[in-house]
């Protein structure tokens, strides 16, 4: 099993949520808009370690919340509310 | 006495028998030979038992009436069908029951390392659950979580726990020498077993560490081979101090020593926790390379085949494993793993580590894995029943149960066309937002202008990814300064409630969000007779096109959207799901004179493609934009900015040849998806067909994706024209009439 | 002795040496049958393929062994159809026993909507090329015994589409094939050896970093799967991929009886039997991003239960084994495969869920695209560039059940 | 076979401390407060709620389909729970029940547990049969 904690409703196995994508980045060093904008809409971070990333409790409060998971291992580090500048690990 | 059935015979057997036990009382061997070890690692006692083929008969408790059939000697087993229940709604293992339990502590294993570590757990006033074999608990697997996953005889059990501590102990090594497939081998531990049992061993020879209680007799030295005679083994040769010697015997004792049990370990993600103690956390020397006989048991893999993949350059354990296919049977490796490590190790020099393990341990049939699981919920509109009582073909769109047609669509579509119809839109998305931002996050969700929407007006908006590209389509409404009703596609609605809350987070915004899709049902009354049906249930004051009000109809409280998807005068009727068969019947009969109709799908579909509505996921495409769509006219690039705005600022010059068209043909539509040809080369496919019956043609929408965009074009072997939609009242007079 | 055990091969392995003309990182199906055909076609041995752990450890030991090309789009049907071609003559051509067996393939349809799709996808499929053709459910049975058209009275089979050409083979032969035919002509295989970095000379990219040293090369091409950001990420190449895991199981052998492989999008889930008789069930790839290749039972839950809806056959036969690929899934769901914008660097990635079935014609065609310096035309609408100019192909026809 | 019927009541979503305010405000007997989320709640069997916060959006709801369940009856359900149900009571549990998106009020009262389950009503045939 795969589980969640959804901040509102609690531990939930993972087909009650919807991924709703990690927070998207654009590398500084990129200046040009027309590229960044590019980058934006198209390219991921695809991040080997953690990301903090969206999800949705379809079956339950339908609320989103953010999480903090390992994409090596899927352990979930931290779940909450809060927004992507939250840092707890 | 109790008996069973193997292989049509029935044999008895003795209280506390298992099934193996059984069959060795009555003189056979459960499979066609093999050192049999009697506690699950092997796969030499393996049956068919009653249907279910490849089950341990030594893990299988004696049951009277079981029927045991041996798996053929050459090939595999025959598929028996599982007999039909009658499954209309029910999992697809419905007999079979599911536990799941909340535990603190597991343990899987009694033995005594377990019992330590039960002990342990207990004095630190933790709940522990000890799960063994010998109590009927097979344990499957440890998934995340961690979740152990446990076959039991009556019931699959899930346990979520906190800790698992694995303490399976260790397996005994079986032999690998010529004639290890024979009958009448068997471990120290199972010989021991046997005795207990009472069953006879014959004259017994032990080689290795001699059983504790089985009478034998230790011959000193290491095996070399089994010698055969009718079918099974009739003596031992072994080697002692350079000399062999054959000694005569029925039974052959191995104790050859022990590997790790320690395949749940291994198969444990490694951050989770689980912890490994007692014999399966040791780490035990490795038998003596192999140098004949058979290695794998369950692929009946032997030692020269290692050899020859070897010799062909196949040099790591995996690739050993995958070109020989050892380990790669019924036992997972639990047999070969430390004669394959030591085949290796002799001839690179180093030991390999064991090769990954994966569920399952003990192998659990698909029905057992699915049980007291269901597939994706069906919803059903409140008019369900109303459709089914007026014939309706329902079929599934977008997670819903739809009248597809109610027996024949171009009937439906002239009720539409000349009279009055009602269709059930209850399953369009549908989102209340109330807040101090909402114009503000309004104008930054969609490409049209929303501030100069007046109270009690709509407007038809598209919604775009910041790709720029259609994700949805729907109405504005507005309610008040501050109150904003939305709706969206049936298909979209889960998605769209997800996309609005998502962004009024991200943007920070004071937003209120009541979704109402399945707390309101809706009703599209439309045709030209819509106007008077709607007066003769009390709609006395009607909204004029694009204009929304609170009224009640038939005595229902509903929201009335005046719009048109049909190309004719409709009105969408929103209201409470709990009233919806009230005022549907109450429309019904008021407008029987009319020539009222319901319309399903089939019909609507091809009312609109004479419109020239695109739908959304049927039209368009993952990619398409609003330039592709023709609809540059639904987005306002001179906003200061909304979802999309910069992608489509910067793809605007870039060069382009993907445009939905509108295509004629004479006569029958051809079929949708077919493709477009120019010049004898594919350039597009058709998105959507009708045979309009008003027109008395084909009409399609479809995408060309090569330029110059042809005038005339082959579709299904005919000349088709690409024309500009609509197909019908190209002026739209009748929606507004 | 068993009869599956591989006795025709011999790979041949050579000592490194620090510089090649073309260095292939990933000793997958893709990255050895580019060094095949660029040894066999274009006359290009002094190459290497960079391998971090054994050869076909990746998503080419871990997939389902389909081979179709019934896609959504003219694109991905021609160039899957390619692949389709080259893989029916492959054991002709390399002297290798790959196990190809064709079956055909049956696509269920239990709604309207899926009807339509899958008509659609006869008309496509047949025009560019890849026999497919409309089945009524009676038909449909007669293909498949098996089939319970009343879908567990829950999805009722309303067609099909019947993929004629579709075909298996078995997974790890076709990687010892290629790489068996490659290092025969001198390309040289290094297993064991992580790519740490790429060489940089300027833009430029002149080689890779490994753990066992650096090694020069005229051309780089990832040829990775499941890590292609790791891998760009060393050249701050930006790529519109995603890492998901994909999940399947197989069952213990039985004696042979399904004929054709079933495949439903409705229900994600598709099987065939191999030839030594296991069934091979696989599903959708994961909705969540993820490297870790543990199983989840929530997935064998989901994917038994519907696919014991289709196959009430299969409810009393045992799951032998479960196991996790991690594969690249691009923004539109089709492969990028060609030139980076990164001098030195090619790349073929975003191959999803149905790489496999796409070695032959991939890797054939990027080793024109690296021996010619031309895009070959069946490549150039998979260009990494596609997105920028916002020319997407938006097959969603590609994915696994799909 | 579970009857579900229609749950007349009212549905508020506003400001989270305004629905704590109602939450925590003494209620009759007959009055149930389900919080759905902190800014979501539906209350069922109470004539007049008045709530603060000029945006607030509060609707008559029927779109929810539910029954009072007797502990054997909970049990019962409670075995198509892939998740525990919490000890705590009063609570209000949302998430899959025999696959279906549905919610369950954990109460206790004088008479004994009772719980109210319901889902949306939709989803109210598949929620029957599947826990039938």
């Amino acid at each position: 099993m795969l589980w969640l904690t959804c901040p509102i409703c609690g531990r939930r196995p993972i087909d009650e949520f919807s991924f709703g994508g990690e927070f998207p980045t654009v590398p500084d060093r990129i200046t040009d808009p027309a590229t960044r904008d590019v980058d934006y809409v198209w390219m991921f971070d695809n991040i080997a370690g953690v990301t903090t990333e969206r999800w949705f409790h379809h079956a339950g409060c339908r609320r989103w919340h953010t999480a903090r998971r390992d994409t090596i291992t899927d352990a979930v580090l931290h779940t909450g509310i809060e927004d992507a500048t939250d840092t707890v690990l | 006495m109790s008996r069973i059935v193997v292989d049509g015979r029935t044999i008895p057997y003795e209280s506390g028998d298992s099934v193996a036990m059984a069959v060795l009382r009555a003189g056979e061997h459960p499979h066609h030979g093999g050192a049999l070890c009697l506690a699950g690692d092997c796969p030499n006692c393996v049956c068919e038992v009653d249907g279910i083929a490849y089950v341990r008969t030594c893990q299988t408790p004696a049951k009277p009436g079981l029927v045991v059939r041996r798996h053929p000697e050459v090939g595999a087993p025959e598929i028996r069908e599982p007999a039909q229940p009658n499954v209309a709604r029910s999992p697809a293992a419905a007999h079979i029951e599911v536990r799941r339990i909340e535990t603190d502590v597991v343990v899987i294993g009694a033995g005594e390392s377990g019992r330590i570590a039960e002990a342990e757990a207990v004095a630190a006033g933790r709940a522990v659950t000890v799960l063994d074999s010998a109590d009927g608990n097979e344990v499957v697997a440890i998934y995340g979580g961690p979740t152990v996953i446990v076959r039991r005889p009556d019931a699959m059990v899930h346990y979520n726990a906190n800790e698992v501590v694995v303490a399976t102990g260790a397996a005994e090594i079986q032999p690998v020498c010529p004639g290890n497939t024979l009958i009448g081998i068997v471990t120290a531990r199972a010989a021991d077993q046997m005795h207990t049992a009472g069953v006879d061993l014959g004259v017994a020879v032990a080689v290795g560490t001699p059983p504790q209680t089985a009478p034998c007799m230790a011959v000193p030295g290491s095996l070399v081979r089994i010698v055969e005679a009718d079918g099974k083994l009739s003596a031992v040769v072994v080697s002692h101090d350079g000399n062999e010697t054959t000694t005569p015997c029925d039974t052959l004792i191995v104790g050859l020593g022990f590997a790790p049990r320690d395949v749940l370990s291994r198969m444990a993600a490694p951050h989770l926790p689980v912890r490994t103690v007692g014999q399966a956390a040791e780490r035990f020397a490795l038998p003596p390379c192999p140098t004949a006989g058979i290695v794998c048991p369950c692929s009946k893999i032997g030692v020269d085949d290692l050899d020859g993949v070897w010799d062909r350059g196949f040099r790591e354990l995996e690739l050993v494993k995958r070109a020989s296919l050892t380990g790669t049977g019924t036992c997972q490796g639990s047999v070969c793993v430390p004669h394959l490590r030591a085949f290796i190790a002799e001839r690179s020099g180093a030991i390999p580590e064991p090769f990954t393990a994966r569920p399952a341990t003990r192998q659990i049939t698909l029905a057992e894995a699915a049980a007291d699981v269901h597939t994706d919920v069906f919803r059903r509109s409140p008019l369900h029943d109303e459709h089914l009582a007026l014939g309706a073909q329902l079929d599934r769109f977008g997670g819903w149960w739809r009248p597809w047609n109610y027996g024949d669509h171009v009937a439906e579509y002239w009720a539409v066309r000349e009279a009055v119809s009602l269709g059930d839109v209850s399953t369009l998305g549908k989102l209340v937002l109330s807040g101090p931002d909402v114009v503000e996050l309004l104008e930054r969700l969609y490409p049209t202008t929303v501030a100069d929407i007046k109270p009690g007006r709509s407007r038809y908006v598209l919604l775009l990814n910041e790709r720029g590209h259609l994700i949805d389509d729907g109405m504005i409404c507005r309610e008040t300064d501050s109150k904003f009703v939305l709706t969206f596609t049936s298909g979209g609605a889960a998605n769209a409630e997800m996309w609005v809350r998502d962004w009024i987070e991200t943007w920070g915004l004071r937003v209120h969000v009541l979704d109402q899709t399945m707390s309101l049902a809706a009703i599209n009354v439309t045709g030209p007779l819509a106007g008077e049906l709607l007066q003769r249930v009390g709609l006395a004051d009607q909204p004029s096109f694009l204009h929304h009000v609170h009224a009640t109809v038939a005595g229902v409280a509903c929201h009335v959207m005046r719009l048109s998807f049909t190309g004719e005068a409709s009105f969408e009727l929103h209201h409470p799901a709990d009233r919806s068969a009230e005022l549907w019947r109450a429309l019904m009969a008021s407008g029987r004179d009319l020539g009222v109709k319901p319309h399903g799908l089939q019909a609507l579909f091809g009312l609109r493609l004479e419109k020239g509505h695109v739908i959304v996921g049927m039209d368009s495409e993952m990619d398409s934009t609003p330039r592709r769509l023709n609809m540059d006219w639904a987005v306002k690039m001179d906003k200061p900015d909304f979802l999309g705005r910069s992608a489509l600022a910067r793809t605007a010059d870039l060069p382009d040849e993907r445009r939905l068209f509108g295509f004629t043909v004479e006569g029958a539509a051809p079929t949708e998806g077919s493709p477009i040809f120019s010049d004898g080369a594919i350039v597009g496919h058709v998105a959507s067909s009708f045979t309009s019956p008003l027109l008395g043609h084909g009409i399609m929408l479809g995408w060309l994706k090569h330029t110059p965009w042809p005038e005339q074009v082959q579709i299904d072997g005919r000349t088709a024209t690409v024309a500009r939609p609509p197909f019908y009242d190209p002026e739209g007079l009748r929606a507004r009439a | 002795m068993n009869e599956f055990v591989e006795t025709l091969l011999d790979l041949q392995w050579h000592e490194p040496k620090s510089t090649y003309d073309v260095v292939i990182i990933g000793g997958g199906g893709h990255g050895l049958a580019t060094a095949y055909y660029l040894a066999t076609r274009h006359g290009i041995t002094n190459v290497a393929v960079v391998e971090a752990n054994y050869i076909g450890s990746g998503n080419s030991g871990r997939n389902t062994t389909i081979i179709r090309a019934n896609y959504g789009i003219p694109e991905s049907v021609r160039f899957y159809q390619h692949s389709l071609d080259l893989y029916s003559t492959l054991e002709e051509e390399t002297g290798c026993w790959i196990m190809h067996a064709t079956k055909g393939l049956l696509w269920l349809a239990h709604t309207e909507t899926a009807m339509r799709s899958e008509r659609a996808r006869c008309l496509l499929n047949t025009a560019c090329g890849a026999e497919t053709v409309m089945v009524d459910p009676q038909a449909a049975k007669a293909i498949c015994p098996q089939l319970d058209l009343s879908g567990g009275g829950r999805y009722p089979v309303l067609g099909a589409s019947h993929h004629v050409g579709a075909a298996t083979a078995r997974h790890d032969r076709v990687v010892w094939a290629y790489a068996q035919g490659a290092m025969r002509m001198g390309v040289h295989v290094l297993q064991n050896t992580q790519v740490t970095g790429l060489l940089r000379d300027g833009e430029r990219v002149t080689g890779v970093q490994t753990a066992n040293g650096n090694i020069s090369a005229g051309v780089v091409l990832s040829a990775v799967g499941g890590n292609v950001t790791t891998i760009a990420n060393h050249a701050e190449l930006r790529l519109p991929v995603r890492t998901h895991p994909l999940q399947a199981f197989v069952t213990n052998g039985y004696a042979q009886s399904l004929g054709p492989i079933i495949s439903d999008t409705e229900l994600f889930c598709y099987v065939s039997q191999t030839a030594r008789g296991q069934m091979l069930i696989g599903a959708e790839f994961d909705p969540q991003p993820s490297y870790s290749t543990q199983s989840s039972f929530n997935f064998l839950q989901s994917c038994t239960s519907k696919v014991t809806h289709l196959l009430p056959f299969l409810k009393n036969l045992r799951i032998l084994r479960q196991w996790t690929g991690i594969c690249d899934v691009s923004a539109d769901f089709s492969p990028i495969i060609g030139h980076t914008g990164v001098d030195g660097l090619l790349i073929t990635t975003g191959w999803g869920t149905w790489g496999f079935k796409a070695i032959p014609a991939g890797g054939s065609l990027m080793a024109e695209l690296i021996a010619t310096g031309k895009t070959p035309p069946l490549l150039e609408p998979f260009g990494l560039d596609r997105f920028a100019s916002d020319q997407a192909l938006a097959d969603q026809g590609s994915t696994g059940t799909r | 076979m579970l009857a579900l019927e229609t749950l007349h009541g009212t549905r508020i979503v506003a400001a989270p401390e305004a629905l704590d305010a109602l939450d925590a405000a003494t209620w009759s007997t007959s009055v149930t407060v389900l919080r759905f989320a902190p800014d979501d709640v539906f209350v069922l069997g109470a004539e007049t709620i008045s709530i603060s916060g000029e945006y607030a959006i509060v609707e008559a709801e029927s779109g929810f389909v539910g029954c009072w369940l007797t502990d054997e009856q909970l049990a019962h359900v409670a075995e198509h729970i892939d998740w525990p149900l919490p000890v705590e009571r009063p609570v209000l549990v949302q998430g899959f029940v025999a696959g279906v998106p549905a919610k369950i009020w954990l109460t206790s009262s004088a008479t004994g547990e009772r719980s109210l389950l319901l889902c949306a009503a939709p989803y109210a045939c598949e929620l029957t049969e599947r826990l039938a």
